[in-house]
């Protein structure tokens, strides 16, 4: 008995580190190249693991003058999508799911069909939008197109979970003496934290990383975030694939050490249902 | 405490089911109603218009002689006990109890030591810090009634709250909610599908039937004097047997005749003036199984209704024999240890006492 | 009680068609713009609806010699990045669900974390594996890039599907007889149909419009995708936002008539658990 | 038909939770076997192992003389009834019956005769074309026994087949197995926590705790003559009386002593051999309600169990009494009329044929 346990232990330890490893394959070659000094990565015979290892790349990054005021319009842009997107589609969820209103069936529908349009047919129009409400090249027009994508998908995984909340239990507080934003914020928010977490992260990052809109409606290099910024270095520094890895390393960072820290919740939050051991 | 009265209540949903017909009841200061009926009836809707969770369509609800129809659920002074408990997953049981009084803005040490107080009566001191999810069913059902009972509500509104524990528990249960009534002096309203828990519980029942008030009555009463056949055969377990019988009178006596003799219902409750009008029709006879009695030693013995064992249920306590009569299948309980062989002939008597009888057409109750 | 119900139908109806109007209004606009001759899109002062309704800007889109071309690449490559997509997700989600492997629960985590990740980061890595593999410029490089894209996704949603399927009716299809590729194939797919659709709705889409990739892995006219291609028309014709709506409009007319039909599947998919009125 | 045989069965979960204790036990061929015990003891993995939906972790299970330890479940040739029916959502009634068949490449007229042959026995002729989500609970199991029936497997595996429906509906359908298992003379094996359904529908109970066999008997075996003072109040509706008294042998006589008197065993029962080892010392007596008698007259009238009244439930065809005494509360069952008020002092006298003596250390039968 002992052995076998030790044996699938082993087993499992070995099939989980090959898993990983391919599935973070790209990552790791991004993090060795950025790793690698310029002559290891234009070569005819490239090595995974560098033979000098170097920090030059993520120096040379950090010295480039913008690249820092990229990193904060990113964080900027990021943050206020995230906030704004969770609060507003907490409360979008909880009257889909809970409160009666004309037309409810219908809206929750269409919210679904706003996720499933593709970004890229609306640019146009929203960049009209911006030019005529004069928010051409500002982060304020960045913030709000990413909350019109951000929000159906955001409004959707929010009321799925909601549905597998038990109404009694709103019932309950409700009779506790809450009224309906007190429901919201007392009961379902807490709740639904996993769900909250998740909507929270998926925003963040879209925000962090999109690079379409980003690049249409921002025009001057102060208000580039780091999506562009990696383009326009690309411009700059063609060839220069170490410093382009250890720039994308510097922009999944936060990531990733922010997915690590929250992942607990995140799987919680999207398995909606377990599948029960009988007894 | 205070009483609740409905009147003319009509309940019609969004999607146009008419789920409560005319719904007129009295529940008075300090009774326990238990609403009982299939499921399906309505029961818990009725429950939900009390709680203000629904709105009436037509009608008006009264508590403690305030009309609620426009009254928010949180401003109605009423607690409710949910079938699934609906016990905040995020907050300790403490939490849980307390989150009532606290939306009320009750000051700290008050709030505290109702909490506590309530707590220790429902035996569920040592659990305060732990979260739902950490307790047993028979346990959180206890949280539950502490959430509803440290808020010292008008009326208690309590929907099947044993109907999620196990057999064992709910024979603990329905003892301890007894108790519970009896020490508090509270309004109760409790709706079951669960007729044992109807008859040891309630002080009356209102029985349902697809959104109708079929019979309002002590338990005794719903036991012993069914207004319909719906209710003589929702009540009790194994249910009475109902059968189709000729209603005659011979040299003064009424008479029920069947294929096989008759059975003379006992003078005392016959009254002629009363059962003239079904005289030599035919009417439905019920009995129940503990007036039936069963005779397996000689076939030919005399009088009483013959049949063959179709089946035995022995309980241990008891025993049921089913046997089939010329009038269909007929449920008799019997002491547990009786010897009773399958496919063997037998002859059943009935108590004459006990028999109820109903009209065939309208099966509304004649004796 | 007859005037209240026709009240709440008027209602419903205003509010349905409100909604509906905000949510689809870049797609009207769009829709309105490539109706337009050109001197009423740029002028000082734009009207919603068009003077003279024209086709000019179909005409001339359909006359361009390599539209079609990019259309048929990616009804091509978005159709068997949605075939291969549904397939494999269909048989990931099964093996994460229902079959004991070691490190299963690691994996499912590992597809979260994957889904997760800005697409950005893996441009760089992917183009060199498919330099590697001399895939360059190939549709097949793009397919397989989707792939890894919408994978986790997929497995994802059709997990949490599947999830909500109790275990037992897969445990009386093994007692019927069933092989598990058979419990995948005659009981949980077609329980599972609403997501199945989705996923393969979702997916397609996504490789129907997807821009970055395509960008980065086609070099070549023959092999453009619309996305480019429209990003290409932009180029050429840079003024002429008739005839980048109109092609935005052909773009995504399969779209809206697909999502249209299977609507009522996707939904009910997507609903997982429905709040159930008391008796 | 077959036999199934389980030796020294060990069944230890991924996660280490050993949930079942080396079980040994035979169904013989036709017998109609259940598995009682509470939520949790191990029942349903029992069951799950002999189906092959579960492996086994050491032990050996034998179907039909073969053993089938390596067997997958489609060639154990059982079938199964699912406590939620596990009916194919998006089949109709007949593929739903159908599909076991056509999955064993059974011809389509053969396949037609015997769904349409298996839907009359349990008449559900007229729902076949419907969807599952058309049809009420009875009827889907109904719909689920079909399924398992039409196979005609060695054996039929039964997970609380009856737990989902209505108690009305419930008592109807134990009805309706007893009568298919009669009349297929099928090998079943049936697991629940509902004592009622095993007391009526078992040939034999296996009485689980905590995935270890308590006792292997008849029905009345197990009422009668329960082997630990877990199957004793495990078994029965109210549960036995158990209280500590202490075993004295004076003038020749066995005399469970307690402090208002005592009571003497008969000689006929009490060996003096047998319980001499347990002589002095306290031992644990169990009375079941039905065999102890309750006296209002006269609170002075002579040797009894003196207590006072707490609570009457009343369910119609009986009455239950719960009395406080120097032993904790007893449960006594009376006649449905009897008046008994709330508080009055009673006295409580035993039936000495039915008392059960327990080890109190062992909880082990010793008479």
């Amino acid at each position: 008995m002992k052995t076998r346990r030790l044996t699938t232990s082993v087993i499992q330890m070995v099939t989980l580190s090959a898993v990983t490893a391919v599935l973070l394959f790209p990552l790791l070659l991004t993090l060795l190249t950025s790793l690698k000094p310029a002559e290891e990565i234009i070569t005819t015979a490239p090595a995974l693991f560098p033979r000098h290892w170097t920090l030059d790349n993520y120096r040379t990054l950090f010295a480039l003058r913008d690249f820092p005021r990229y990193l904060w319009n990113s964080l900027l842009v990021a943050s206020l999508t995230a906030a704004a997107t969770t609060v507003i589609a907490a409360m979008a969820a909880y009257a889909l799911v809970w409160m009666r209103f004309p037309g409810k069936r219908a809206m929750g529908r269409s919210v679904f069909f706003t996720y499933m349009f593709p970004d890229i047919l609306l640019v146009i129009p929203l960049f009209m939008v911006c030019y005529e409400l004069a928010l051409l090249d500002t982060r304020t027009a960045l913030v709000l197109t990413y909350l019109s994508l951000s929000l159906p998908f955001g409004i959707w995984l929010l009321k799925s979970y909601f549905e597998s909340i038990p109404v009694s239990i709103l019932e309950a507080a409700r009779l506790d003496g809450c009224s309906e934003f007190q429901c919201l914020w007392k009961v379902v928010l807490p709740v639904a934290m996993p769900a909250v977490a998740a909507v929270a992260v998926l925003t963040f990052v879209m925000g962090w990383s999109e690079y379409l809109y980003a690049n249409t409606l921002i025009t001057t290099n102060a208000n580039r975030t780091i999506a562009i910024g990696l383009q326009t270095l690309a411009g700059y520094h063609r060839t220069d694939y170490g410093l382009l890895a250890a720039a994308g390393i510097v922009m999944v960072a936060p990531v990733v050490v922010f997915f690590l820290a929250v992942q607990k919740y995140l799987v919680e939050g999207l398995a909606f249902s377990t599948t029960k051991r009988p007894e | 405490m205070a009483e609740v009265r409905l009147v003319h209540v009509h309940k019609v949903f969004d999607n146009g089911a008419h789920v409560l017909h005319d719904i007129t009841m009295e529940v008075g200061d300090g009774e326990f109603v238990v609403l009982l009926g299939p499921s399906g009836c309505g029961k818990t809707t009725v429950l939900r218009l009390i709680a203000g969770l629904e709105d009436i369509t037509t009608g008006e609800i009264f508590i403690g002689g305030r009309r609620v129809n426009d009254v928010p659920p949180k401003d109605r002074d009423i607690a409710m006990v949910f079938q699934d408990y609906a016990l905040y997953p995020h907050m300790t049981v403490y939490e849980n109890i307390a989150f009532g009084l606290r939306m009320r803005g009750m000051a700290r040490a008050e709030l505290q030591r109702r909490v506590v107080d309530t707590a220790r009566v429902l035996d569920i001191l040592d659990l305060l810090q732990r979260k739902p999810h950490q307790v047993s069913g028979g346990e959180r059902q206890r949280v539950a009634l502490a959430r509803a009972i440290v808020r010292e509500p008008k009326v208690f509104l309590l929907d099947e709250p044993l109907s999620n524990l196990d057999a064992k528990l709910r024979g603990h249960m329905r003892a301890e909610l007894h108790r519970l009534y009896r020490s508090l002096g509270a309004t109760i309203i409790y709706v079951t599908h669960d007729q044992t828990e109807a008859m040891t519980l309630g002080t009356r029942i209102v029985v349902l039937r697809d959104g109708v008030v079929q019979q309002v009555d002590t338990p005794r009463g719903v036991y012993e004097k069914p207004v319909n056949t719906f209710v003589a055969s929702f009540i009790g377990t194994p249910p009475m047997n109902l059968f189709p019988a000729c209603l005659v009178q011979e040299q003064g006596e009424f008479l029920l005749r069947h294929q096989d003799g008759g059975l003379a219902l006992p003078a005392a409750k016959a009254s002629a003036a009363h059962l003239r009008p079904w005289l030599g029709s035919t009417v439905i006879a019920g009995i129940r199984p503990e007036h039936a009695c069963l005779h397996t030693a000689s076939p030919a013995m005399g009088k009483g209704l013959p049949g063959t064992v179709e089946m035995v249920e022995r309980t241990g306590a008891e025993s049921f024999v089913a046997v089939r009569t010329g009038y269909g299948s007929m449920v008799v309980r019997v002491p547990p240890d009786l010897p009773v062989s399958l496919s063997s002939p037998v002859l059943l008597t009935f108590d004459a006492e006990h028999v109820h009888l109903f009209d065939a057409g309208s099966q509304m109750r004649i004796l």
